[in-house]
């Protein structure tokens, strides 16, 4: 085991990087470390991004950036943790105001500003907001590394199966409009000459699949996309990930490799005086480990050892990224 | 037309422009509705057909219809407004057999 | 004795029991363990997975997936089920087909509309709405079958929306009620055959369809916001970032009137556990460290706090896991809680 | 000078010139009193699909092609029988009095109406019953246009040896012109032009390439049916851009040239000196097997006089795109009438043709009556101008009967797809409403009757169900005018004479299906006529028996069934439509309605 110093070392094209895993075992830690290492050691302008939620990354880095946009944190290190409630709002508003352009209006009509509203009450519009506000921030093409640090499982999954049906639903979307616009065309020919003027809605939707396009292109594509698993040596996380694995597989995205967390270094056994306890763990930690091994066998890139202290601020990120980068656990 | 305000204009000041010349565009004119109107007629209502389709899935919710419009449906609600009642007026009519003949 | 045994006690119909929390936590194993107990009280109990990835056939150990209700083996009247929506979605999509087909009955388009449909209900919003269905679904039928339901709800953004759901669900059903009535008012207006059209349109099964979806909902809201039959309890460890997300997700849950049951705290290493490693330095500083958090959570949650699980040497996985983590559930306390 | 073809067309002009100038102009200020300011539905629903305004020529031009096809080509060869001038009279006085007053009325009761076409304004007038009964009159209407048009094309294919390569060709043109437009979008003059260019050349490789008279013997006729259903079949099946429009798009030139051309032919039939040498009048009752003048040829000319498929096509589409109510008197009135003297164009073919070249064009038919002989009158006043050289006259055969081809194929095409339209709405989500069962049922049942070869009859029952629909909605007209308290007896009296005639006619044909069985069972007085029955299931020789007699008794039973069906449902139309129109002419003026009007 090398660490991902090394896999970063063979894999310069690497544009992209995912972290994806149950929740709780330390995938924001895992991130943030990463992005560190990036920016810091590698000098490369890093941005990582959070689907979580839950706005772990403000708590690990002590800091609010919550819906505040992209912060710089340190030179080269910029983090952003999407508030989707927000730029799902701030999205409808750009949407009544380019009404209010186009037709020279000073309100939205009643019954079409109601619905518009009425969209957040939609549930995909939440996972829709952050997944549109990743692929803004990757076509804009300012930063050369992109970290993200996913959702838990399910909602990794979902987020993930969200890029597929979005792009499926442009793509058919496409087409239908596609048809349209041929009968415009087609009844403009059937006139007599004279072309068909441009469809405003089709400018649009090849807009839309462009983007989505090149983020499905650019995630789905080995070279320049790293897709980590994170794991702990348990029973039920190794269950999950192996559910997970296949369930990602299904979407087109394959591991790039696997970090296992929180392992206790196996050299306190030989502690005489260790507790029951930590005997006790250590000993199923070493159990799992071997079927991890086992079952992913060269997928393993890093081997994190269990932190005394949970890693929150910059100090404690500089450490753990040490051990995420220079895997020094064997096993 | 659907979506195509200009156009329409277009073309009336086109016809209109073209008042002077009457013999030949009573000549074109019904040259034209023998042979291309229908024809042309058909291609529209082919047009509405897909577009009824298109306007379902991606604002079907308007209608009553629960399907969940992505979010990106928005983006194209804008260029939709216009249009809304008369789609929905188009959708809503009763149709009879007679007016399906042509 | 714990403040969640003497909750149980003060409100004999709890029915509805809900477990949530940021991932990894424990939530599965709080709501099998509090599912467990239940049915040491003489309750038949339910234990239903919300999750889109389902982990009851892991803490268990035994084959409980399908999305059919199984009985747990080793158990006299725990009963589990992973909760799969397919069906639902299923159903969404066949009437929106023929909806489509309906609309488009003269015309001669030269596409097939079939993978339209499919992508017009290709959502994943739907599955999140059939998920909700599904409880609903639960809450309404095995209501009456069981004494308690225990739903072990996903991870927090997953629970929060769905639970959210209560309130999106509802604006969403309003809205579609509207926009179908009004749709419906139209084809009246529009059409030639006014009382044919008038018949159709009261049978209209959509309409039906949204109002019994209604009237469903209305009933589960009642029932979930009764804090003599719905509790929902959140687990934390005692980390920095679990106790932020119960917070918050306190807040959210509370914003929808959801009663809340109160707070599990898991994974808690002992003094007794420390004290007897004779100073290892791993389990002296995480014990420092859980101290302080132990001190945020009595001060910002205080009284919520119902329960304590201690971390245990191995990994909670089997029946007889669940038991222990049942009983410690209802007994342990920290020795020093009360010193903090 | 009276002998000549040429005066049908003058006659017709001036006659038509008066109905269109002075008794049109009279009756639209005394009934309709079009208002120029008044908002039609093409401007208060504009939606650029269906509802949207278009100038008046090019709605002419529209309606003309809609409304005139094989109905006043085909129909005057039964009036033959009666001889030239009573044919003359009906068309000339039936528009005059009828025709035009009906295509006229369509368009205006629909732009009254909201724009809405002939079912809901049934409904609205006559209640539910009345546009059920319609939708079944409809529904038989439809299996006997189709029944007609299927037996046609497959005895043209017959008679003319050089057309079924030629129309193939013709076919396939559309077809690619069609790719050409949709697909590729090449501009639409270049395309026609190629088309244009590939018809000439199918016609030539119809020539090169002739299938023999009677290749299969007696079965030849249901081959060729076969061949047709399955044309009809892909035309319904497929999407109309995909094959309907496009051929009826190239077909159009053809079709039209041939009209012009015949007209011209008209024109200077003094000048080529070919002259009317048909009798001009044969008696009331020449033929048992045609029946009496009234009321047969008030049904067998159909669309030159009065056409009810004309109400429909007004109703549906003209009437919405309508730009001011002041236009619907040209086009609707216009086109009529237009179509009037194409009739009597028509008619001149078969009348300047001798006996001897009428027995020709019977034979190369096998004996059939003398339905080829528009082509050979055609090619006989065409080719005089053109230079009458053999070569010449072997083209204009093969254009001629290509043409006919043409015209009832992409008709029907539309009927086929248009029974299924209704098989929808009448069997709904039975078998018999969907789309593959409901056009092969549409396509089996003519097929059956168009082999059965009692092909006077059913062009009868045509002409009778197309009148009598005619005469229906003159009276939804007429109900219209009651309601809005407009003089409604100038439309009254024609409908009434039209229901009455047609349902006479209707009768008759049923009693000739009745005594041709009553006579094969045995019945003494009927003995004498024969089953109506031709191809395989005919006697092969005067006294041998029949082949397939159970069959054709079957037949000719089904036969009087659908007359019986047709009288009926056309009785009952009747009868709610006058009960409505009592109901509304006894009804004081109420305020909603004047306004309307």
């Amino acid at each position: 085991m090398k660490g991902l110093g090394e896999f970063f070392d063979r894999r310069r094209d690497v544009e992209i990087v995912i972290f994806a895993g149950k929740g709780g075992l330390g995938k924001t830690t895992s991130s943030s470390s990463l992005a560190y290492y990036m920016a810091t050691v590698k000098n490369k302008k890093t941005l990582l991004f959070s689907t979580d939620p839950q706005a772990s990354l403000s708590d690990i880095f002590e800091r609010d950036f919550f819906g505040k946009g992209v912060t710089e944190i340190i030179p080269n290190l910029y983090v952003v943790e999407i508030d989707a409630d927000r730029r799902v709002a701030e999205y409808q508003n750009e949407v009544k105001q380019k009404i209010k352009d186009m037709y020279g209006l000073d309100e939205v009509p009643a019954e079409i500003e109601e619905y518009i509203d009425s969209t957040s009450a939609e549930p995909a519009m939440y996972e829709s907001a952050t997944y549109d506000a990743m692929a803004e921030l990757v076509a804009q093409k300012n930063f050369d590394i992109y970290i993200f640090d996913m959702p838990p499982f399910g909602h990794g999954v979902r987020m993930v199966a969200m890029a597929d049906i979005l792009s499926k639903w442009i793509e058919k979307i496409t087409e239908a409009r596609e048809k349209v616009v041929e009968y415009d065309e087609v009844a403009a020919t059937l006139k007599g000459g004279g072309q068909a003027s441009e469809d405003m809605v089709m400018k649009e939707l090849l807009d839309i699949r462009n983007k989505i396009k090149n983020f499905t292109d650019l995630i789905t594509d080995r070279k320049r996309t790293a897709f980590f698993m994170v794991l702990i040596p348990e029973s039920m996380a190794i269950v999950d990930t192996e559910r997970a694995l296949k369930m990602f597989n299904d979407l087109g995205i394959e591991m790039s490799g696997l970090v296992v967390n929180q392992i206790y270094p196996v050299e306190l056994l030989q502690n005489p005086n260790l507790s029951e306890f930590l005997r006790n763990r250590i000993l199923m930690q070493q159990q799992y480990l071997k079927v991890i091994k086992e079952k992913f066998g060269d997928y393993i890139v890093a081997a994190v050892p269990m932190f005394t202290r949970e890693p929150k601020g910059l100090e404690m990120i500089k450490i753990a990224s040490e051990d995420l980068i220079h895997s020094k656990i064997k096993f | 037309m659907f979506w195509k305000k200009k156009d329409k204009e277009k073309e009336q000041e086109k016809e209109q422009g073209s008042e002077k010349t009457g013999f030949k565009k009573a000549a074109k004119g019904v040259l034209y509705g023998m042979a291309s109107h229908g024809h042309v007629m058909s291609a529209l209502r082919t047009r509405m057909y897909l577009e009824h389709l298109f306007m379902f899935i991606t604002l079907g919710d308007m209608l009553g219809i629960p399907v969940l419009p992505p979010y990106y449906s928005l983006r194209i609600l804008p260029y939709a407004v216009p249009n809304i009642k008369s789609w929905k007026m188009r959708v809503f009519r009763e149709r009879d057999f007679t007016d399906a003949i042509f | 004795m714990t403040s969640l045994e003497r909750l149980l006690a003060e409100k004999p119909n709890l029915k509805f029991i809900f477990t949530g929390g940021k991932g990894g936590v424990g939530k599965t194993v709080s709501a099998a363990a509090i599912a467990y107990k239940s049915t040491l009280q003489g309750k038949k109990t339910l234990l239903a997975s919300l999750n889109p990835v389902h982990s009851l056939a892991s803490v268990f150990n035994q084959d409980l997936t399908g999305g059919t209700i199984k009985r747990v083996e080793g158990t006299s009247h725990l009963y589990a089920i992973e909760v799969d929506a397919k069906d639902i979605v299923e159903r969404y999509r066949e009437n929106i087909g023929k909806r489509v087909r309906e609309f488009l009955k003269w015309s001669d388009i030269p596409v097939d509309a079939g993978p339209f449909v499919d992508i017009a209900v290709t959502n994943p919003a739907f599955e999140e709405s059939a998920m909700f269905d599904k409880m609903m679904d639960i809450m309404l039928q095995q209501g009456s079958e069981y004494d308690r339901i225990v739903f072990d709800t996903a991870a927090v953004a997953n629970a929060v929306r769905l639970i959210g759901l209560s309130k999106i669900y509802g604006l969403w059903l309003g809205r579609m009620i509207e926009s179908r009535k009004e749709a419906l008012s139209m084809r009246v207006q529009l059409s030639f055959r006014k009382e044919k059209v008038m018949e159709e349109v009261k049978k209209d099964p959509l309409m039906a369809d949204l109002i019994s979806m209604n009237e469903r909902f209305l009933k589960v809201k009642n029932v979930l916001i009764d804090s003599n039959i719905t509790a929902f309890f959140f687990v934390t460890l005692p980390l920095a970032l679990p106790i932020a997300v119960v917070k918050r997700f306190i807040t959210m849950v509370k914003a929808y009137d959801i009663p809340v049951g109160g707070v599990i705290v898991n994974g808690i290493l002992s003094r007794e556990t420390v004290e007897a490693s004779q100073g290892e330095e791993y389990l002296k500083n995480k014990y420092e460290e859980q101290i302080q958090y132990m001190r945020t959570i009595k001060k910002d949650l205080g009284d919520l706090v119902r329960a304590y699980i201690p971390l245990y040497p191995r990994e909670v996985v089997g029946l007889e896991m669940i038991k222990k983590v049942s009983e410690d559930m209802f007994s342990y306390v920290p020795s020093f809680w009360n010193e903090l | 000078m009276a002998n000549y073809p040429f005066i049908f067309v003058v006659f017709a002009i001036i006659a038509y010139g008066i109905a269109f100038r002075v008794y049109g102009k009279w009756y639209d200020r005394t009934v309709w009193k079009p208002d120029p300011k008044r908002t039609t539905p093409a401007h208060m629903y504009m939606d650029g699909v269906e509802y949207f305004p278009v100038s008046k020529y090019v709605l002419w031009g529209y309606q003309f092609k809609s409304i005139a096809a094989l109905g006043p080509i085909l129909g005057p060869f039964v009036a033959l029988s009666f001889g030239w001038l009573p044919a003359l009279i009906w068309i000339i006085l039936g528009n005059f009095f009828i025709g035009w007053l009906q295509d006229y009325g369509a368009i205006m009761v629909s732009v009254r109406n909201e724009g809405r076409s002939f079912g809901p304004i049934s409904y609205e007038l006559t209640g539910p019953k009345g546009r059920n009964t319609l939708l079944g009159f409809l529904l038989f209407y439809m299996i006997i246009i189709s029944a007609v048009f299927i037996y046609l094309v497959a005895t043209f294919w017959n008679i003319f040896p050089t057309t079924f390569v030629a129309t193939l060709g013709i076919f396939a043109t559309g077809i690619l012109a069609g790719r050409l437009l949709y697909k590729y979008r090449i501009n639409v003059v270049r395309v026609t032009i190629l088309a244009l260019v590939l018809i000439v050349v199918s016609i030539f490789l119809g020539r090169l390439l002739p299938i023999p008279s009677n290749f299969l013997g007696n079965w030849t006729i249901a081959f060729w049916a076969v061949v047709v259903c399955g044309i009809l079949f892909a035309g319904s099946i497929l999407p109309m851009p995909v094959f309907i429009q496009p051929v009826n798009y190239v077909s159009f030139f053809p079709t039209y040239l041939a009209i012009i051309l015949i007209l011209i032919g008209a024109l200077l039939s003094p000048i080529t000196n070919i002259s009317l040498v048909q009798a001009s009048f044969k008696g009331f009752y020449p033929d048992p097997n045609v029946g009496p003048l009234w009321p047969i040829l008030f049904v067998a000319i159909a669309c030159g006089a009065i056409s009810g498929w004309h109400s429909l096509v007004g109703s549906s589409t003209t009437s919405k795109q309508l730009d001011i109510e002041t236009d619907a008197h040209p086009v609707g009135a216009g086109s009529m009438l237009s179509e009037g003297l194409l009739a009597l164009a028509s008619v001149s073919c078969y009348m300047v043709l001798t006996n001897d070249e009428m027995k020709v064009a019977a034979e190369a038919a096998g004996g059939v009556r003398n339905i080829g002989s528009w082509v050979y009158g055609a090619v006989k006043l065409t080719s005089a101008y053109f230079g009458g050289g053999e070569a010449v006259k072997n083209f204009l055969t093969t254009y001629f009967g290509v043409v006919l081809v043409i015209y009832a194929l992409t008709v029907q095409a539309l009927v086929t797809r248009f029974w299924r339209l209704i098989s929808a709405e009448v069997f709904g989500q039975n078998i018999l409403g969907q789309k593959y069962p409901a056009t092969f049922v549409g396509l089996l049942i003519p097929w059956i009757f168009a082999i059965t070869g009692s092909w006077i009859n059913l062009w009868l029952y045509f002409g009778g169900s197309n009148q009598l629909l005619a005469g229906l909605a003159i009276m939804l007209i007429t109900i219209h005018l009651a309601r809005v308290k407009s003089p409604s007896i100038y439309t009254l009296i024609p409908a009434t004479f039209m229901i009455i005639t047609t349902l006479a006619a209707l009768l008759w044909e049923i009693y000739d299906f009745t005594r041709a069985v009553l006579g094969y069972l045995g019945v003494e007085e009927f003995t004498k006529f024969g089953l109506k029955v031709a191809g395989p299931l005919a006697k092969p020789s005067p006294d041998a028996p029949y082949p397939y007699p159970t069959i054709s008794v079957l037949l000719n039973s089904v036969f009087i069934l659908v007359g019986v069906m047709l009288f009926l449902l056309g009785l009952r139309m009747a009868y709610y439509t006058y009960k409505a129109y009592f109901r509304f002419k006894a009804e004081p003026t109420p305020a909603m309605a004047r306004e309307s009007a």
